[in-house]
């Protein structure tokens, strides 16, 4: 089979493996049951890895077709629904945040109990649902796995939650499917404006070159898939899932929702909504653009007041994905690009921070910051990886957040009028916002007397806590560190849209 | 003009019937109510016979009568204490499923003595009604052959054989 | 006088009448069928007496009537099963009291 | 030494940190200590080589024309915003680089090795966290380093950041006190709001002359600063203005704030006394020599920008003059020796940028081509004294609060018996900073005086003013700590002078607070790179002297035995000492803004509207359709009769319609 030489169905191939691996074994065998999750994890990390330099390579050797890999498999054609895969820098990178915060969170949820197979189950299968959204190109596909990345949240929070779980639960799944609803229908919309000459289409590649999309059409089409990302992406005001969801969640269950489903929201809104409608994306751009503003300042100061480890987390990312948003709405390449490293940042940091929380979580058994302090006296290497993450969020060079928010601040900043100025200085304001809260937090938390004496009996972290925060911190340094190499890859793929837009003004 | 042992036996029959039917669903004690749905039953494989349809009414007693019936006994066996009445029943819904009995009665009666002029057709003669002519009918592949369903039936009996083994399992 | 169809038609009526009354009115759940009994024993009646004096050529009302006795065998052997099932877990027979799996 | 070798001395600070960070956890706490002060011992001497080759070696083509260059010695990418405007991470080495990197280095070093004595306690163990302080330490060297070789402007925002993170660290290293917390918090955002203002300052700048390197914004052809790249530079924002200004002029105010944050000048001056929670050999470091001064460096790199845009000097000038008028009030009444410092060193650092400001019109533009710029000259020369003879005032300050375990001049007074040694360390300190000859800060801040009466003399009768207050309170603090009374012995050790860990660094920084005023410094550190010929104006510095004497008489007359003088005044001028010692109500105003306006009156109501109001909103939508469902539900009942009675009665109903349609 022609489809089995691409590599990229193998991001689908190997969690469903790993699913089946996980059926087959028992439900005591707690060990056979890590090493599946474990080995189907490392596969596709390599995989990633390996992605990465066949990418590089490609590039490298003078490839400058938008999407490379591509392959189309016909699946249903009455409707023209074709298994189409095919990469560019944007959705190489996302794949590989992908992989390192499952494998991460694979080592988050060691000690997942009750019923760990099971969870490890709907674990992966999310998972697939993941990776199948960035390998394709098809609107049916994308739609098709997305879906299933949304639905086992529902059962991984109400099951292997805490707090509110059932509330919780069911709250973001109505919400995302809200969403999808919106999404659904602008999807459709799509379709059948997808060619001029009748010869109508999925591919999101072909539609974009047809550009046939009636201009009035856009302006209803835009909003709906917009919003429809939007509300993954924790746009303002459909941003109240995310409190909720994150903080009843399990440990890995919101280190992959916010680390890498939100970004589904952030890459869906870029490659469908303004990829596809570009007359629609210039028209409306100024709604979206106020709404993810208010996003990233109102995130900021409401995650000043809460008391509760995740809530402060979830508002976070409310801000700092609100700043994706913001900046895949500025519409050159600088702020885009700037976008999917804003998503790779908060992917992997926001993947720490719920790590770190499920572990502390897991020792104190509380979250409110008020119940606990004096943590780095008990738990140095919580302590240290919580300030890390913390640093990384409040844009700290050296780490991913500086590179991503000052990508986004420059490239914003590229448009001369009020708007865009005013707009720009406030999400820039953000970054003293940020700090607040989260030197409030690491203060309460970690610094300070100890509050509670029970908790000087805890323990550090074990190996594989180790492991799974190391990973992640590293990976934030990386980007940190290195942002070139990241932005490198990402800015080529803005090109044609960029082009698009530009054609608009 | 039918001969006056038919006529004899259609009222004995129509009689028992209507008398049985209403006692069936109106006597408080549930295993009296078998037994007259047993009597309803025979009066109907009399109807079949009379209708020279032997075969059925042969099928009517051993299955209905015979089978169904025994069933009903076994059940209200276990699950009664005997001598025991049924609760009585509130007039209210008492009143409102008499109600909705006598209205569709009613309904259904008017429509067949105003409309239905097909009623006051005689019965003709049939020639062949052997059991032959049943079993070939039952399992050809003709036209009007009912193989189908047959298998249908038969497959469906043997769901129910196990179904019922499984549910009636103790645990 | 003659027996015409109509007069085979009335006392299947009735049956069916009274198979209604006891299935809206009655509590337990074997009297309850006992009443589904009748008005398929109803039906039956009617399929045989239409195809015997609309079309007496042919078989198909006899058949369907030789079917709907089977089934109804199957269905009150299944349907018996499950009350005696319930019967042991809940010791009732009543439905407005096996309320358990309701909403 | 190739000036290459600045690679070396940045990336082992940067090594030791992690080594120390990661590795020392396991090893022996001394050792580390040990390892840190090896470390920086290397650092120093490369730092040294490199920076006398720079200013005194030929061959490195530093110096073309009588001119010296600025030397890009490494310059890779770092992060391509678009294909013209990319921030590089490069090592440059020009007058000032160099002379930082020997001023971090030293005081460093200093600090490194004062440390592994006062980081213990009296028997000689090593406190908890040892390893940690000594990688923060080298992470901070790292940071500062980095920040003074940067090519370009975004890479010294980049290590503004870091410098803040490591005074974050540092000053919170006891981070089981609240009050170090809390101080380290404070410390943090405050330079983090300034630093905003710095990135928006970078971002307006950036965009209309599309680079950040000083190579195309501040340096000439030459490789040294030019007004005429400045200008070219500044012309780029083509007359577009904003709110009466011209953009660039904000871009450059808003720098300004950046470097003020760090700096401490008013009215971000706030964390800078708290942060003297932190262990005072950090105070030394970071607070007194090093990263208090990056402001001042800033203005100096961008100086060339600064002259051409005159209003956003203006706004440098009014406000380094009123800081250190203000400064020096408060430290005038601090009890704590520590604080008193702390605010002594705001009052210095806006010496210096009043300095730097007033440079640009000492005569005006022509002029400076002409040889002027003394006052950036005189700025960054005393930045150089100021670092050594603050190091030394705050490392002697840690030994007596080694020695009586406070920072109350209460509980000192009469130290002089007992700790000779860093009573004389002392007192060179004060006699430096207060503008002794031959000690360094005369030279330095004689320069400065002259550089403001140039722009005029009210400029410097103010800033003479706060030098005889300088002398004033430094003498103050003096004779409260060493005089005034005999020591009462508190505890059972009498204090004494520290372990030689201790007292070497403070020979060492005393030795170079004497003879560092005798550095050529306007030979080498010119804004334009060309030697700056300077004599000494006999008036300025004979008056300076003259009123540094008064006030080190007046502080001789009420501190130096103890009498009811001071009180008396204190009940006299009680409302002006209370505010002084309040600081003026800064931090209540601060606590006034950030609690109750920001906190109480924007957060908290946000967080309730989005509880309430967006999240309610939601909600209501889930249970108005929970329940309508509800009520279909009640349809729904389960009940089979109930379902039959429904469908008969339709079916009844049918039929009706059926017959009557027939009928009809």
């Amino acid at each position: 089979m022609e489809i089995f030489s691409n590599i990229l169905i193998y991001f689908v191939i190997v969690p469903v493996l790993t699913l089946a691996g996980l059926a087959l074994c028992s439900n005591k065998g707690i060990k056979a049951i890590r090493t599946v999750a474990v080995a189907g994890a490392s596969v596709l990390v390599a995989l990633a890895i390996y992605l990465v330099y066949l990418f590089l390579q490609a590039r490298g050797a003078g490839d400058t077709s938008e999407m490379i890999l591509r392959t189309d498999v016909t699946w249903f054609a009455p409707f023209n629904i074709k298994l189409a895969l095919g990469v560019d820098g944007i959705s190489v990178v996302m794949i590989l945040l992908s992989a390192f915060i499952v494998f991460a969170g694979v080592f988050a949820s060691w000690k997942m109990n009750p019923l760990p197979k099971q969870f490890f189950l709907w674990f992966y299968l999310l998972s697939t649902g993941v990776f199948g959204f960035f390998i394709s190109i098809d609107l049916f596909t994308m739609f098709m796995f997305y879906e299933v990345a949304l639905i086992p949240m529902y059962l991984l929070i109400g099951v292997w939650g805490s707090g509110s779980k059932n509330y919780s639960a069911m709250k973001l799944t109505l919400m995302l499917m809200g969403g999808s609803a919106f999404l659904m229908l602008g999807l459709i919309g799509i379709y059948f404006h997808s060619a001029a000459d009748g010869n109508l289409t999925m591919n999101v590649l072909e539609i974009a070159h047809n550009d046939a999309i009636p201009h009035q059409w856009q302006l209803w089409l835009f909003p709906l898939t917009f919003i429809g990302f939007g509300v993954l992406g924790a746009m303002f005001p459909f941003h109240t899932w995310s409190p909720d969801g994150h903080a009843s969640a399990p440990t890995a269950v919101s280190m992959l929702h916010a680390g890498v489903l939100m970004k589904l929201g952030g890459y869906g809104c870029f490659r469908i909504a303004i990829y596809l409608m570009p007359f629609a994306a210039n028209e409306l751009a100024w709604i979206f653009l106020t709404l993810t503003g208010v996003s990233i300042v109102y995130g900021a100061f409401s995650a000043c007041v809460q008391t509760d480890l995740k809530y402060i987390n979830a508002y976070s990312s409310v801000s700092h994905c609100g700043m994706v948003l913001f900046a895949i709405l500025m519409f050159n390449t600088t702020a885009m690009t700037g976008a999917v490293l804003q998503m790779l940042s908060h992917g992997l940091m926001t993947a720490l921070f719920f790590a770190l929380i499920g572990m502390i979580y897991g020792r104190t058994h509380t979250r409110d910051i008020r119940d606990m302090g004096g943590m780095m006296t008990i738990m140095p290497y919580l302590g240290v990886g919580y300030v890390v993450a913390g640093l990384a969020s409040l844009g700290l060079p050296g780490l991913s957040g500086f590179a991503a928010e000052m990508t986004i601040f420059f490239g914003s900043f590229e448009h001369s009028d009020m708007f865009h100025r005013v707009l720009t200085i406030a999400a820039t304001c953000s970054i003293v916002i940020t700090a607040v809260y989260i030197l409030r937090v690491v203060g309460k938390l970690l610094f300070g007397a100890v509050q509670n004496e029970h908790h000087r009996e805890l323990t550090d972290a074990s190996w594989e806590e180790r492991l799974s925060t190391a990973t992640l911190m590293l990976s934030v340094a990386a980007i940190g560190c290195f942002p070139n190499f990241f932005v490198n890859i990402i800015s080529d793929s803005f090109l044609p849209v960029v082009k698009a837009l530009g054609a608009m003004i | 003009m039918e001969s006056v042992g038919n006529l004899i036996l259609y009222f004995v029959v129509a009689l028992v019937i209507i008398v049985c039917s209403v006692l069936t669903v109106t006597t408080r004690q549930i295993l009296r109510s078998a037994t007259y749905l047993l009597f309803v039953l025979f009066a109907t494989a009399v109807i079949y016979f009379q209708m020279d349809y032997a075969f059925l009414g042969a099928v009517q007693i051993a299955v209905y009568a015979g089978g169904i019936v025994v069933l009903f006994v076994f059940a209200i066996l276990l699950t009664h204490q005997p001598g025991k009445d049924a609760q009585r029943i509130e007039s209210s819904r008492r009143i409102l499923g008499a109600v909705a009995a006598l209205l569709g009665v009613a309904v259904c009666g008017y429509g067949l003595f105003s409309y239905a002029n097909f009623c006051h057709r005689q019965l003709a003669e049939v020639s062949d009604m052997s059991i032959e002519t049943i079993g070939h009918w039952l399992l050809s592949t003709e036209k009007f052959g009912y193989l189908l369903p047959f298998e249908a039936v038969s497959v469906l009996l043997l769901a129910c054989i196990i179904g019922g083994v499984v549910i009636a399992r103790r645990r | 006088m003659n027996l015409t169809l109509l007069m085979y038609l009335v006392p299947s009526l009735v049956m069916f009448g009274c198979g209604v009354y006891g299935f809206l009115t009655r509590k337990n759940m074997i009297a309850i069928m006992i009443s589904l009994e009748l008005m398929l024993n109803s039906v039956d009646i009617n399929f045989v007496v239409f195809n015997r004096y609309l079309f007496p050529g042919q078989m198909d009302g006899m058949f369907f009537t030789l079917f709907a006795i089977a089934i109804a065998a199957a269905e009150t052997a299944l349907a018996l099963a499950i009350i005696i099932n319930v019967f042991r877990v809940a010791r009732k027979v009543d439905i407005n009291e096996l309320t358990k799996l309701k909403f | 030494m190739p000036l290459s070798y600045t690679i070396a001395v940045i990336a082992i600070p940067l090594l030791m940190f992690f080594f120390l960070g990661l590795a020392g956890v396991k090893m022996d706490k001394k050792l580390t200590g040990v390892l840190g002060v090896i470390g920086m011992l290397i650092t120093t001497v490369i730092a040294y080589g490199v920076a006398l080759t720079y200013f005194f070696g030929s061959d490195q083509g530093q110096v073309a024309d009588g001119v010296r260059q600025a030397v890009v010695v490494f310059n890779p990418d770092w992060l391509s915003f678009t294909k013209t405007l990319v921030v590089r991470m490069g090592i440059m080495l020009d007058p000032i680089a160099a002379m930082m990197l020997i001023v971090i280095t030293t005081v460093s070093l200093m600090v490194h090795l004062y440390s592994l004595g006062y980081m213990c306690d009296h028997h000689g163990h090593a406190e908890k966290g040892f390893q940690r302080y000594y990688a923060f330490l080298a992470l901070f060297t790292f940071s500062m380093l980095g920040l003074v070789v940067a090519t370009n402007l975004f890479q010294i925002f980049i290590f503004f950041e870091m410098v803040g993170l490591s005074s974050y660290l540092l000053i919170g290293f006891y981070y089981q006190s609240p009050a170090a917390v809390h101080a380290s918090k404070k410390a943090f955002i405050v330079t983090r709001l300034a630093d905003l203002f710095f990135l928006l300052g970078i971002m307006i700048l950036s965009y209309y002359t599309g680079t950040f390197d000083f190579d195309q914004l501040v340096f000439g052809p030459n490789g040294a600063n030019s007004l005429e790249v400045a200008q070219s530079a500044i012309a780029t924002g083509g007359g577009a203005t904003f709110l009466g200004c011209s953009v660039m002029a904000w871009a450059l105010t808003f720098i300004f704030i950046g470097g003020a944050g760090k700096s401490a000048m008013y009215p971000l001056h706030i964390w800078l006394p708290d942060a003297m929670e932190g262990p005072t050999p950090v105070s030394a470091l970071i607070h007194a020599a090093t990263m208090v001064v990056a402001g001042v460096f800033l203005v100096a790199r961008l100086f060339p920008l600064y002259v051409i845009e005159q209003g956003a000097m203006e706004i440098i000038c009014v406000v380094g003059a009123f800081t250190a008028f203000y400064a020096a009030a408060i430290a005038c009444v601090q009890s704590d020796i520590k604080r008193a410092l702390a605010f002594s060193t705001v009052s210095q650092i806006a010496f210096m940028m009043t300095s730097l400001a007033v440079s640009s019109a000492d005569g005006g533009l022509i002029e400076i081509h002409g040889g002027h710029g003394l006052g950036f000259m005189a700025s960054m020369f005393h930045l150089f004294t100021h670092a050594m003879f603050k190091a030394l005032l705050f490392l002697c300050a840690g030994a007596i609060i080694h020695a009586v375990h406070s920072n109350e001049n209460s509980k000192m007074h009469g130290l002089h018996k007992y700790m000779p040694i860093t009573s004389i360390a002392f007192l060179i300190g004060c006699l430096a900073i207060a503008g002794i000859p031959p000690f360094a800060g005369f030279w330095s801040k004689d320069e400065i005086l002259v550089a403001c009466y140039a722009k005029g003399t009210g400029w410097g009768i103010w800033m003479s003013m706060v030098a005889g207050m300088t002398a004033f309170y430094m003498f103050r603090i003096y004779f409260l700590i060493f005089h005034w009374k005999k020591h009462e012995v508190h505890t059972e050790h009498a204090p004494s002078d520290q372990p030689w860990t201790m007292t070497l660094p403070l020979i060492i920084l005393a030795t170079i607070s004497i003879v560092a005023g005798f550095v050529p410094a306007h030979d080498l550190v010119t804004w334009d790179g060309k030697e700056l010929h300077t004599q000494l104006n006999w008036t300025v510095a004979g008056s300076s002297v003259l009123i540094a004497c008064i006030g080190i008489g007046l502080a001789f007359k009420m501190y130096y035995k103890e009498n009811e003088l001071p009180d008396k005044l204190q009940a006299r001028f009680s409302g002006l000492w209370e505010a002084a010692y309040r600081r003026f109500y800064m931090d209540e105003l601060y606590q006034f803004i950030t609690h109750k306006v920001i906190f109480q009156g924007i957060c908290k109501p946000i967080a309730k509207f989005d509880r309430g109001i967006i999240d309610g909103f939601f909600n209501l939508l889930a249970s108005v359709t929970g329940s309508a469902a509800y009520g279909i539900r009640r349809l729904q009942n389960g009940s089979i009769q109930s379902y039959v009675y429904v469908y008969l009665v339709g079916a009844l109903a049918l039929a009706v319609i059926t017959m009557v349609c027939v009928l009809i």
